[in-house]
């Protein structure tokens, strides 16, 4: 029997494969594919407290093996997402996780004590890149990172994670000043700050100039930092990044994420994380891998 | 709305960069509504990466066959022409909302090159209606038009098929004879419509573009300017087609 | 008349197009492509002290849309450059750059020292993620790549490009700090560190674990950091980063590029560098653009 | 060496994942030498992103005309296959040294699986060679090998063709009556003709395989061990033929 639970801060994954924010919406659209049930977890669409329009499109660009994204976390804001939008996932037994942006540690913290009691896990977005305000400003500063994690951590009884950005220079630095502050999990990567021009109008292409690149062109990136965090923090590593099939997700179990979250690749391929979820599991099978830590390099002795 | 991996029945150029693929699918060709569309993954690999919407031409329920009709323009339309009769096609569809079908009304289609696609099938739909084309230079699909509708004006920019000039002219001379007009172009065309109809108070339903990422719904990235400034609207989903009246078409 | 030179603190590039170290080794292979004096300069093979054996294989990993590389500075050390790779380049008319890297800034000046008289340009390598010392290290931290730069300026005449790493939270930091410390010029990027898995062997795929990721897959990203750069120097920055064709130097130009620079893609299109040189050219005349910086943004206002 | 781009006169499957394509290039047909190799843009696109190097097989100088084998076993080599007469194929070469000719030495060639390629070449340069070919249990090629050789041995893993066992076992029985051998094939084949060869005193020379970059000497990604541990070789220009004795087929 092999077994493929996942538990982070007390909460048990029944699998290990989650799908990530703003890229799933709130469930709704790919509960039409599959049962989401089969799913480890769902993060929902990045929430701030107060609705957001989002950027002005265009919104998307497609780049060599990756996309361009600008959508600027436009959300219905915190009360209509418990009210109208939670209610729908809230039918399934799959976790769910609500990612939040604040502006100020004020509202992270806010949001934190109003999603307590309706969400399993919370996940702080603290990277953002497509927003002016707040958002990755707080994710390349570890004292900020630590702040943030440590008052949410006080507001709140449920597992926390914190969701890092890739923009910074050295991400263990992020990720142990979170782990320090209590976080109870790290994901990894947020989407790298890119850009792109048109060249016909002569001007950038998206209106905030900077958008979040994802996709497969990053996954050489993404497995890098989710290895340099896993060998340093000793809570549990949330690996994304470019992930698109199952060989990608054993690449980042065996660089040390005790579980994967798939992206982008919902986009052009709306049955991966459950092509993913059989992979690993064929995989363990035929490797007679009974525990999912087996499977990283050296049992993730650090 | 679901995964289907279609075989190519057929896939050959219509003239130019015009192309047309004949797919089949039982759930396509039974289940969609004129103006939907489906969402194309153009080859295998990482380069391009995205589906490509693309709307549903025409159809035949009986034969399970959904007719595309198709400009090269990038990456992911010219790996659309490299497929042949019996390779297959990874497809999600039919997707986005549709035309209302109002069969009491009289009701003009006009379309804009490439923008014709969509308006084949809805023209079937609506027995009645005449339908204004307009084209550059090289017209194509008119005898498939001529098969749905037989009140049909074809319009070059440089006169070299049908009359010279454009179709909105044309619409705008009549428009006071319908209580509905259907649009799908250029941009530029479409905002001519809207205020036209919009002037005459005459309802008008536009066929919309914006860029995808899931085709579903799920991503946000689709968004198009509504004319609340409150909100976007997403194509994917809450269009393609619209109500003139809900978008705002200013650059 | 359209003019295409580029000054490099004095030095006159004929045009913008340059080929990037480590690409193009010392001249050799390409010049049996073309003339290298259609090129506006070649930056030849990363050169230290002494010379490298470089990394143990494999040091090549096709990624999506890119490459990872880990040569590790393979080179035959500045003796060995000067007396046997440069004769040959010094029969070409075309501006030749040494990109130089140290394991202490008192190597970095020594080798600029050496090489003032033989080459027109010089660039600090403080970007290189395959080497253990030196390098990279230099590159993350904006008072040593001051300091470096501020020392090799003593200790040559010519002008000096500074090649920044990605690898950094905010770059405009580094290039700031180089302009400071004297340096004529900045280049970036140098590659991102990345890395693979060898799943069938549960080991990294390369020795050195990390490597270096370049090629159109990493394009969003230098462009970004190219318009971040060019909006706070006052010196000429050469955008490279995944440039492929005439479309993308445009947009590094249009980023607020001097000069660009290709690099991966003369592996998989070997006449690329000519390819792009007469794409600018087309562009120019079709635009009716005489002169270089007209194609900025804004004419390079910032 | 040279940039070409060459037309495709036939591409087809030979057996298993095996396939033969015959492509056009007047350059690389009249200059190119036994052991050199090709370096070949799969699609178009970047994802794959590199070409792919490729032996030279057989070549027709009187009609331009250059024959590869190749084994499908990732994208590249798969869209290979999809390429089909007519279509163009963008190479670099001929590429790499080739191998050293001996008209008057007795000399014995020995090839695994898809190492045969650069072989059959060879084969017919050496006009006297015996020839030792080994495969898992399809074979392929062979007819080729006997119009430049009379004299073949085939081995097969389970003996379904041929002789059962592996071709490295005839060659040391008959090792004493040769004065060069030429290996292409798996790691662990040409370790053991390596080993063989130098304990018997026996001139040997191998053709290497390591992933590439440029192809041409530039970037120097396609390093191997050699036997002196201050340098590496790179396989695309000092190789891919080597004298065993310059290499270190170690792991
Ligand atoms: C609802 C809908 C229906 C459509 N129906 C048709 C049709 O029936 N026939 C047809 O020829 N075209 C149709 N289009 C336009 C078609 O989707 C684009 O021409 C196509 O995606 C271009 O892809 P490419 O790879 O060739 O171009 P590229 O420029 O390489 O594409 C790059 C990216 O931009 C996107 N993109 C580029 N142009 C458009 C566009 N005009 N609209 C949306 N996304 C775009 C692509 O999907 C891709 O993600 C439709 C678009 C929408 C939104
Ligand atoms: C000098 C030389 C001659 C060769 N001649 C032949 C031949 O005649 N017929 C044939 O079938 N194969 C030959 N090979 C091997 C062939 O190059 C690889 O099988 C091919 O590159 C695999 O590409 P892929 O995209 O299918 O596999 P992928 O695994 O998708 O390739 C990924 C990357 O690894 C590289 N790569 C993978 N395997 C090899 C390998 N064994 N050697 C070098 N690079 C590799 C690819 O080039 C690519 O850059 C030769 C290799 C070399 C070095
Ligand atoms: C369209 C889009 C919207 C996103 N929105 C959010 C968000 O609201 N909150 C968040 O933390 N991450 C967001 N992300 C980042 C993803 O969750 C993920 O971290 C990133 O895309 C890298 O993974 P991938 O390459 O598999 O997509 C978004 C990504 C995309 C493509
Ligand atoms: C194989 C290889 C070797 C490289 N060696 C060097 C080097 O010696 N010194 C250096 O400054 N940059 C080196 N680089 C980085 C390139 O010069 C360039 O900065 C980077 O590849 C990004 O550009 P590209 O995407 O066009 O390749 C190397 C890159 C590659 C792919
Ligand atoms: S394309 Fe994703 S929401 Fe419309
Ligand atoms: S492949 Fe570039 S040096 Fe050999």
């Amino acid at each position: 029997m092999i077994d493929m639970r996942v538990d982070i801060g007390g909460v048990k994954l029944k699998n290990p494969v989650l799908v990530s924010s703003g890229t799933f919406g709130f469930g709704k659209e790919y509960s039409k594919f599959y049962d989401l049930n089969l799913l480890g977890g769902v993060a929902v669409k990045g929430i701030t407290l107060k609705p957001r329009k989002g950027n002005k499109p265009p919104r998307i660009m497609e780049t060599p093996a990756g996309i361009l994204n600008s959508v600027g976390l436009e959300n219905p804001g915190l009360d209509v997402f418990i009210e109208k939008e939670l209610p729908f996932l809230k039918k399934y037994s799959v976790p769910i996780i609500a990612n939040i942006s604040g502006n100020t540690i004020e509202e992270y913290s806010l949001m934190a004590k109003e999603l307590n009691d309706h969400v399993d896990l919370i996940e702080l977005n603290v990277s953002c890149p497509n927003v002016k305000e707040g958002g990755i400003a707080f994710g390349t500063k570890s004292d900020s990172v630590y702040e943030v994690t440590k008052e949410v951590r006080k507001n709140c009884s449920i597992p926390i994670i914190v969701k890092l950005s890739p923009n910074v220079t050295d991400i263990t630095e992020m990720a142990l000043a979170a782990e320090e502050a209590g976080a109870d999990c790290i994901s990894l990567i947020n989407t790298i700050m890119g850009m792109a021009i048109d060249i016909e109008n002569r001007k950038p292409y998206f209106h905030n100039i900077v958008a979040g690149l994802s996709g497969p062109a990053v996954k050489p990136i993404s497995l890098r930092m989710v290895w340099q965090v896993a060998q340093k923090v000793n809570i549990p590593v949330i690996g994304m990044g470019g992930i698109s099939n199952w060989q990608d997700a054993i690449e980042f179990m065996m660089a040390g994420a005790d579980a994967i979250s798939i992206g982008t690749a919902n986009f052009y391929n709306p049955l991966a994380p459950i092509e993913v979820l059989e992979g690993i599991e064929k995989y363990m099978v035929e490797n007679g891998i009974s525990n999912l830590s087996e499977i990283k390099i050296n049992g993730g002795v650090k | 709305m679901q995964r289907d991996i279609c075989r190519i029945l057929s896939n050959h150029k219509v003239t130019g960069n015009i192309y047309k693929m004949v797919i089949e699918s039982r759930i396509i060709s039974k289940k969609a509504l004129p103006g939907q569309f489906i969402h194309i993954k153009p080859g295998d690999g990482y380069d391009p990466l995205l589906r490509r919407p693309i709307s549903i031409c025409d159809l035949d329920a009986d034969n399970s066959q959904v007719t595309l009709l198709y400009r090269v323009c990038g990456k992911g339309t010219r790996l659309f022409t490299h497929t042949k009769t019996g390779d297959f096609l990874d497809v999600l569809g039919p997707l986005g909302n549709g035309f209302p079908i109002f069969h009491s009304k009289r009701v003009a289609i006009i379309g804009g090159g490439i923008g014709i696609a969509p308006l084949l099938y809805l023209s079937k739909e609506l027995i009645e209606a005449e339908v204004y084309l307009g084209f550059r230079d090289e017209t194509y699909m008119i005898e498939d038009f001529m098969k749905y509708s037989d009140n049909i004006s074809i319009y070059t920019e440089d006169g070299s098929k049908g009359n010279k000039g454009y179709p909105i002219e044309a619409l705008e001379r009549n428009i006071r004879s319908y209580d509905v007009v259907y649009a799908c172009g250029p941009k530029i065309m479409l905002r001519a419509v809207k205020n036209l109809c919009e002037e005459n108070h005459i309802e008008c339903y536009i066929s919309m573009e914006e860029r995808m990422g899931c085709g579903i719904g799920a991503c946000l990235v689709c968004a198009c300017e509504s004319s609340s400034n409150e909100e976007y609207k997403k194509v994917c989903t809450d269009g393609p087609v619209f109500n003139s009246k809900e978008v705002n078409l200013d650059d």
